[in-house]
């Protein structure tokens, strides 16, 4: 079984490798003195298209089986003594694992038919296996060492998938990316060095291993360390303040590109949270902290900052990139609150946010491809054109507001309820008030491109009414999402008992 | 006693020999033989070490038909030939990464002295790994100083001379200083031997007698190696001295001459003095707070530098500071910390410089930090190859600095006193090598305006035009990767060369 | 510290005054030349320090004459022999600074070592 | 035999703090010329022969004459460049 | 067919685009025609200007005369350097009124090193002068590496102060007058008288450094004088007939190649406790002593010809 572990994440990461090598041998052997890559041919792309649906769901098939069957755990090597590269599976492994698995293979399939304008394919994807690879190693990781490298990884992998169309600005976006999340990653690597000493093991146990004994006494440098941590790995996550790279990242990638990274990659920061509060620290030593307080204000300022942004924000994924700055942090606020109930909401949050976020970049994606609109302005009527699109984009937007019974509903709801009964006192209604605004303003952001889209009023008079529908290799990936997004919210025990275990372990 | 156990010393009197010889040979000649040479060293070094793997034990080499005391002899283990190797190897690379830029601002009847420095520079640093004998340890740090001080000023101008001086000057104090603390050793023990200096010290310290004395020359030894090695408030002559001299010298000195140092002053803590008593006398304390003054001053000065090779200098005189708070720490995990990142500074060091010189090169041989806008795309290897020398700089995972910082917070953890500012000093200067690297790295990948590109008709340089310098930069990053990977089996063979070392 | 014994050995008293007559002219002395003097000064006290190690009241320098070889008869002579190498190391190191001194001189007109870095630092490096 | 020594090392410390002191340069130099033939004579007292040999080759003849000639270079230049201010080096 | 025209369209923009970036130019030369390469002037106006206000800047921190926080620092730092020797100096007295009287016979140093040395020197190297065998054959190691320090220090002054053939001519009658002695009858006639004695007492010190006081490097310094006297007499048309950079060249090398080789061969047939086939010879007679009488005239060449070559070099840079 561990073997599976080692196999599923270095699977993608060798394919993506070898893509690569092979684009650098084409440019090596093509002629010229440009020496330029010829556009490859129709037959090659489907073959290329093909070799990367194989190993996503090989890997997807390997890692889910990884992940599910029970707990596993594998130590790769030393990286230096008493610090072992070493993964181990558990619940929240499970989640993230199923839910890069899906969001890869679906924008996968859809980026198929995206990046023919973009043009590189071959590069894309390579760096696109790759980081599903790291994402999937990332999960996977079992102590904060490895979880640490993994993380850094990711910031290399992924960074490339943003400055694809090597304009100025993707560059300059990228190496903000770039920027951020190492320094982000530094804060956090002071605090490992802290937790190495006061903590037993370095590997992550549910509720924590700090060894309290050892703290005595140097709880203020500790709390101190926890919260540089946070503030660190928050950086991926887009919690203030080093969010500035997503609003920046997001809309120069190519569409598949931003669906993962708002989708799982930002979530990443997410999950390095979430197992350096519960996992290694333990809930209970920063409980009632000052380190409490400022996290849930930073997450609170953030919210409600986040969708203020987007809803002044004009171009659609620049929008849809606040927007996500601000439902990240509801989920931060929901780890904040430190309580059972409102970290299954947060948990809840990861799911649907990835899957609405994912849905909402790609149907932005199809904006583009089909008809160049990036303005919201220019998306009036767009419904006459594309009404299969424009549902599922509404279906998504719901659900991401969190209109009953749609998703989004539940896990707000779980967070409101969390913050309310976990005696934080002040943001107890504090917090509940400021999700409110911010879903009134999600509203207020995304609401107005159905109405515009399906009604549009007297300036939509004179637009054509040609059937620009998608084709169903970009149709179907986001019916799917949209599909689910509200699926899930119908039915969500499953989900809500499976996480209440989760944060029953952990607290 | 096999065949294998007279490398070393065939090794040095190899290298002694190749001086002389490069001497009447034109530069062609004396650059073949010179990369023939540090070749054959490497092999020979790699041998013993595979010898001494074997064996497990370190093993006394006789000088002469005299044994120990009263003849010269050299002792030989895992950890002194790891560093040969290593030593080696490095100096291969920045020799074959240098090429052009000696063929270029050398002038051609000079070439050859050139390569007498760099086989007498070898030898004293094999010598200063091998030898067991103080006196031979300062003729050999002599030669190591004055062919170093050839280095630096065999590129002609003002800055380079002006440089040398300086750096002679200080090195020159601190040879002083160093012999003054080995006379001092001499009377107080009657030995030149290391083993049995350590024996009579540890006499002395029991007897409690002579104990003030024996504080001093400690005193006397660390500082005055401290100041040759550019510890931080002795190091006003190495920025010029690494931004203006040609590449191989900057590269060889920055990552080997000041680490030959370095390494002897581990062997005289650990061999000569005992490693108890240094830490027993408060000197370590004294090099922990230099070191970290060191760290952070020298990152901060490197951020304020606009000359790329002028801040990798800087970010060098930081590094020592990092070695110096490793020995500070008084404890054998501080020890290997500073040992390994000996070997990882030397290996990323000596990157960036050969990976800048490449950058520059593609813009129009300008160092100034605003022109090298844009420069990643024109020459992609050396982009790419600063782009790794940096992040290992900053501590990025999977490349050598990370391990050593690693390291570095492991022997923080060890110590308790020196904790809390050991772990902030590394978290800044952290930081601080974040600021200023990154701020290279985004700006030679920032893309340069169009009016100005069509203004300085920037040459592309592609892997094709420097076959010499590519090979070079890609054997550097496989070996950043190979220690950020398998750091492993390198750290244990550091602990157990320094179980044997004293 | 303990005056009489000091006084006992003088001789290693001047000596270390002597060497930090000359540290201090090395790392003070703006003109390059006194550097190089200081430098010098230096490095004769070392040997004299050192010399004055092997030296033994009454006995006689280590040249065999007719045959004695009793140890009563004639001084240490380790600190002799390390002085000799001494003095060519120091020898060539003068050499090499009075050359770069003279170096310097042609390309700035001064053997102020402190004016030749401000007019270095003026020049804007 | 001690007077005598305590004598040269009394020179010996006159004659360093007086080249520190000393402001023409051929003077300093000149000084240390007679310093350095102290120190031989102080190599004989002290019963080594060969270092005073090697001390009155090097440290007076050698020696000296490089500080010498590296004056006499230096005097030149500036003559020359009295008369022609051009840099030679460059 | 939307399709189609927005392909044609992206290639007008981004695909060609990163096509360039693959190949290594910038993003932006896309409608610049590229003239052929001309060297890069650093005078442009962006980075003049920014170096122009980084000079004035400098220049103000800089002048010493009109920037009172710079001297006082400058001050500041030589008072703390002189402080620093002070403390230096009391704490080397501090150490050495620690140590054992000087003179007394039962110092430390005074152990089984040099009662070895002292009575078996003789019959282990063979020479009368005990510190000759010592430095010559206990300790060989040191003194080779003394020598290289000696060749070492010849090439950086070589490297610094030879210059090149075409220089070398204007230099000549740039400055003759600083090569060439006014033809000086006195000097010269001294010089006749005193030249060969000096050089045959140089050469007795060498032959003889395993008899008596001396040896290779003072002997080989007299006749580095001898030589320095006589080209200060006769110039250096007389001296370069017979003694040129070559000259230098092939003797310092063969004696220092004869040195290392020599001194190889004992300490590898020590190491591995061979029989080193060479006899030591009679103490007393010149012949004797083994490696020690060759190792001493290497020694003599060497630093003859280093001496000869500083002079040269300070003189006039070149031969």
């Amino acid at each position: 079984m561990g073997a599976l572990i080692i196999l599923s994440a270095a699977l993608p990461i060798i394919a993506g490798a070898l893509l690569l090598l092979s684009l650098t041998a084409e440019r090596r052997c093509a002629k010229g003195p440009a020496r330029e890559v010829a556009e490859p041919s129709a037959q090659k792309l489907r073959v290329l298209h093909l070799q990367v649906l194989v190993i996503l769901s090989i890997s997807a098939l390997l890692a889910m089986t990884a992940a599910w069957s029970g707990e596993h755990e594998i130590t790769l090597f030393e990286l230096i003594k008493g610090i072992p590269v070493y993964f181990h599976t558990d619940g929240i492994t499970c989640l993230f694992v199923t839910l890069s698995s899906l969001v890869w293979l679906l924008s996968g399939i859809y980026s198929f038919v995206y990046m023919k304008h973009e043009g590189k394919e071959k590069r894309f994807y390579g760096f696109y296996l790759m980081s599903y690879g790291v994402l999937l190693g990332l999960s996977f990781s079992g102590n904060l060492v490895t979880m640490y490298l993994f993380y850094e990884l990711l910031t290399l992998a992924s960074m490339p998938m943003v400055l694809h169309n090597g304009s100025r600005e993707a560059i300059m976006a990228a190496l903000k990316y770039l920027f951020y999340s190492l320094c982000g990653a530094y804060l956090g690597l002071f605090g490992i060095y802290f937790l190495y000493q006061y903590c037993d093991t370095l590997a992550f146990v549910p509720g924590g291993s700090l060894n309290l004994g050892l703290a005595q006494g140097k709880e203020g440098i500790l709390l101190l360390a926890v919260f540089l941590m946070i503030l660190g790995f928050g950086a991926k996550a887009g919690m203030l303040p080093l969010h500035a790279w997503l609003p920046a990242a997001h809309p120069v990638a190519p569409s598949p590109a931003s669906a993962v990274l708002s989708g799982m990659i930002a979530k990443a920061g997410v999950l390095a949270t979430i197992r350096v509060v519960f996992y290694v620290v333990g809930p209970d030593f920063i409980r009632g902290t000052w380190v409490q307080t400022v996290w849930m204000t930073l997450t609170l300022l953030t919210v409600f900052m986040g969708s203020m942004m987007a809803y002044r924000e004009r171009v659609l994924k620049k929008r849809l990139a606040y927007s996500t700055v601000s439902q990240i942090s509801y989920i931060l606020f929901g780890l904040s609150v430190l309580s059972p109930t409102a970290m299954t909401g947060s948990l809840l949050h990861v799911v649907f946010h990835s899957i609405i976020k994912c849905s909402l970049f790609l149907i932005a994606g199809i904006f583009i491809f089909q008809c160049r609109k990036t303005e919201v302005s220019e998306l009036a009527g767009i419904g006459k054109r594309m009404p299969k699109t424009l549902w599922c984009y509404t279906f998504a937007s719901l659900a991401l507001i969190g209109i009953p019974p749609a998703s989004g509903f539940i896990s707000k709801w779980y967070l409101a309820q969390g913050a309310m009964e976990a005696g934080v006192g002040a943001f107890g209604w504090i917090g509940p008030v400021i999700l409110l605004i911010s879903a009134l303003l999600t509203a207020g952001y995304l609401l107005p491109i159905t109405l515009k889209g399906f009604f549009p009023g007297r300036e939509g008079a004179g637009l054509s009414v040609e059937n620009q529908e998608p084709v169903l290799r970009m149709l179907v990936p986001v019916a799917i999402l949209a599909a689910l997004a509200v699926i899930l919210g119908l039915f969500p025990n499953l989900l809500v008992s499976f996480f209440s275990q989760i944060a029953g372990t952990v607290m | 006693m096999e065949f294998v156990q007279n490398f070393p010393f065939f090794s040095i009197i190899l290298s002694l020999f190749a001086g002389p010889l490069c001497s009447i040979l034109n530069g062609k000649w004396a650059k073949r033989v010179n990369l023939a040479v540090i070749t054959i060293i490497l092999a020979m070094s790699s041998a013993v070490l595979a010898f001494t793997l074997r064996t497990g034990d370190s093993y006394v080499y006789m000088m002469g038909h005299f044994p120990a005391p009263w003849g010269n002899e050299i002792r030989v283990g895992m950890l002194e030939a790891l560093m040969a190797v290593f030593f080696c190897l490095i100096m291969l690379l920045c020799m074959i990464g240098g090429v052009l830029e000696r063929e270029r601002e050398i002038e051609s009847t000079k070439q050859n002295l050139y390569y007498i420095m760099v086989n007498l520079l070898l030898s004293s640093l094999l010598a200063l790994i091998y030898t067991n004998d103080l006196f031979t340890a300062y003729v050999f740090v002599e030669i190591n100083t004055i062919s170093a001080c050839g280095l630096i000023m065999i590129r002609q101008n003002g800055r380079t001379f002006e440089a040398a001086i300086r750096y002679m000057i200080m090195s020159l104090l601190g040879s002083g200083m160093l012999l003054l603390g080995i006379c001092f050793l001499y009377d107080l023990t009657g030995h030149l031997l290391m083993s049995n200096i350590k024996e009579q010290v540890a006499i002395l310290n029991a007897s409690g007698q002579y104990h003030m004395p024996l504080l001093i020359t400690v005193g006397l030894i660390s500082v005055g190696i401290a100041i040759k090695s550019a510890l931080f408030p002795f190091h006003a002559w190495l920025p010029d001295a690494y931004g203006y001299s040609t590449l191989s010298s900057a590269a060889i000195l920055s990552s080997l001459v000041s680490k030959g140092y370095i390494f002897l002053l581990v062997k005289i803590f650990y061999r000569v003095i005992g490693f108890d008593i240094v830490r027993d006398s408060k000197i370590i304390n004294v090099l922990f707070v230099f070191g970290v003054i060191g760290m952070i001053m020298g990152s901060i000065s490197a951020i304020k530098e606009s000359n790329i090779r002028r801040m990798i200098a800087y970010s060098s005189v930081a590094q020592i500071g990092y070695i110096y708070m490793g020995f500070g720490f008084g404890t054998e995990l501080g020890m290997i910390a500073s040992l390994y990142h000996i070997i990882s500074h030397a290996a990323t060091k000596s990157l960036l410089f050969v990976a800048a010189s490449g950058i520059t090169d593609a813009s129009g041989d300008s160092t100034d930090f605003f022109d090298l806008t844009g420069a990643g795309y024109r020459n992609k290897l050396a982009g790419i190859a600063f782009t790794v020398g940096a992040l290992s700089m900053v501590g990025f995972p999977l490349f050598t600095g990370f391990i050593s910082k690693l390291l570095f917070a492991q022997a923080a953890v060890d110590s308790y006193h020196k904790l809390l500012p050991a772990l902030i000093a590394l978290a800044v200067s952290t930081i601080l090598n974040t600021v200023y690297f990154m701020k290279t790295v985004i700006r030679i990948y920032t893309p340069e305006k169009r009016e100005v590109l069509a203004k300085k008709q920037y040459q592309v340089i592609t892997m094709k035009d420097q076959k010499w310098k590519s090979a070079a930069l890609v054997c550097f990053i496989a070996i950043n990767l190979f220690f950020g990977l398998y750091s492993e089996p390198v750290v244990g063979l550091l602990e157990r060369g320094l179980k044997i070392f004293a | 510290m303990n005056l009489a014994n000091l006084f006992n050995n003088y001789e290693e008293a001047v000596a270390m005054i002597l060497f930090g007559i000359g540290f201090s002219n090395l790392l003070l002395q703006k003109n390059l030349i006194k550097k190089i003097i200081g430098l010098n000064i230096m490095d004769t006290a070392v040997y004299l320090f050192l010399a004055l190690k092997g030296y033994i009241e009454g006995r006689k320098a280590p040249i065999v004459v007719n045959g004695v070889q009793s140890v009563e008869a004639y001084i240490n002579p380790i600190p002799s022999g390390l002085v000799l190498t001494g003095i060519v190391v120091s020898v060539s190191v003068t050499a090499l600074m009075l050359s770069l001194t003279i170096r310097l001189y042609r390309r700035y007109h001064t053997l102020d070592l402190d004016e030749i870095s401000t007019r270095l630092k003026k020049e804007g490096l | 035999m001690q007077v005598f020594m305590k004598i040269l090392l009394g020179f010996l410390l006159v004659c360093a703090i007086s080249v520190s002191l000393s402001k023409k340069l051929l003077n300093s130099i000149l000084i240390f010329m007679s310093y350095s033939l102290i120190m031989s004579i102080i190599w004989i007292l002290l019963e080594s022969p060969d270092l005073a040999i090697t001390e009155a080759a090097v440290g007076a003849g050698i020696t000296s004459v490089l500080f010498f000639v590296t004056l006499k270079k230096i005097q030149a230049m500036i003559k020359s460049e009295n008369e022609e201010g051009e840099d030679k080096d460059e | 067919m939307s399709k189609k025209v927005s392909e044609e369209k992206y290639k007008k923009t981004l695909t060609y685009r990163l096509k360039q970036w693959l190949d290594g130019e910038d993003l932006f030369t896309g409608t610049v025609e590229m003239k052929p390469q001309e060297p890069y002037k650093v005078d442009q106006a962006v980075s003049e200007q920014r170096h122009e206000e980084k000079k004035r800047l400098l220049e103000q921190i800089y002048d010493i005369e009109h920037n009172p926080e710079m001297r006082i620092f400058n001050k500041i730092y030589r008072l703390f350097a002189f402080l620093f020797c002070i403390f230096l100096v009391l704490m080397l007295l501090t150490a050495v009124s620690n140590l054992p009287t000087v003179g007394s016979a039962d110092r430390p140093v005074n152990n089984e090193v040099a009662k070895r040395y002292i009575e078996n020197g003789l019959q282990e190297t063979g020479a009368v002068n005990i510190v000759t065998g010592m430095i010559l054959d206990y300790r060989a190691f040191d003194t080779l590496g003394e020598s290289h320090v000696l060749f070492v220090a010849t090439c950086t002054v070589l490297i610094l102060l030879r210059e090149d053939k075409k220089k070398k001519a204007e230099q000549n009658q740039n400055n003759d007058r600083l090569y060439e002695p006014k033809n000086d009858v006195i000097l010269q006639t001294v010089a006749k008288i005193l030249v060969p004695p000096i050089v045959i007492f140089g050469i007795y010190v060498i032959l003889c450094g395993h008899l008596g006081p001396g040896g290779g490097f003072s002997g080989g310094a007299i006749i580095g004088a001898g030589l320095i006297l006589y080209q200060n007499a006769f110039g250096f048309h007389k001296t370069e007939r017979f003694f040129t950079a070559k000259t230098y060249k092939v003797l310092s090398f063969s004696a220092l190649a004869c040195y290392a080789l020599s001194k190889c061969y004992s300490f590898y047939t020590g190491a591995n406790h061979l029989e080193s086939g060479i006899p030591l010879g009679t103490p007393g007679a010149i012949l004797s002593s083994g490696l020690i009488f060759v190792l001493n005239i290497c020694v003599g060449i060497v630093v003859a010809g280093t001496m000869y070559t500083f002079y040269v070099m300070f003189r006039k840079g070149g031969y």
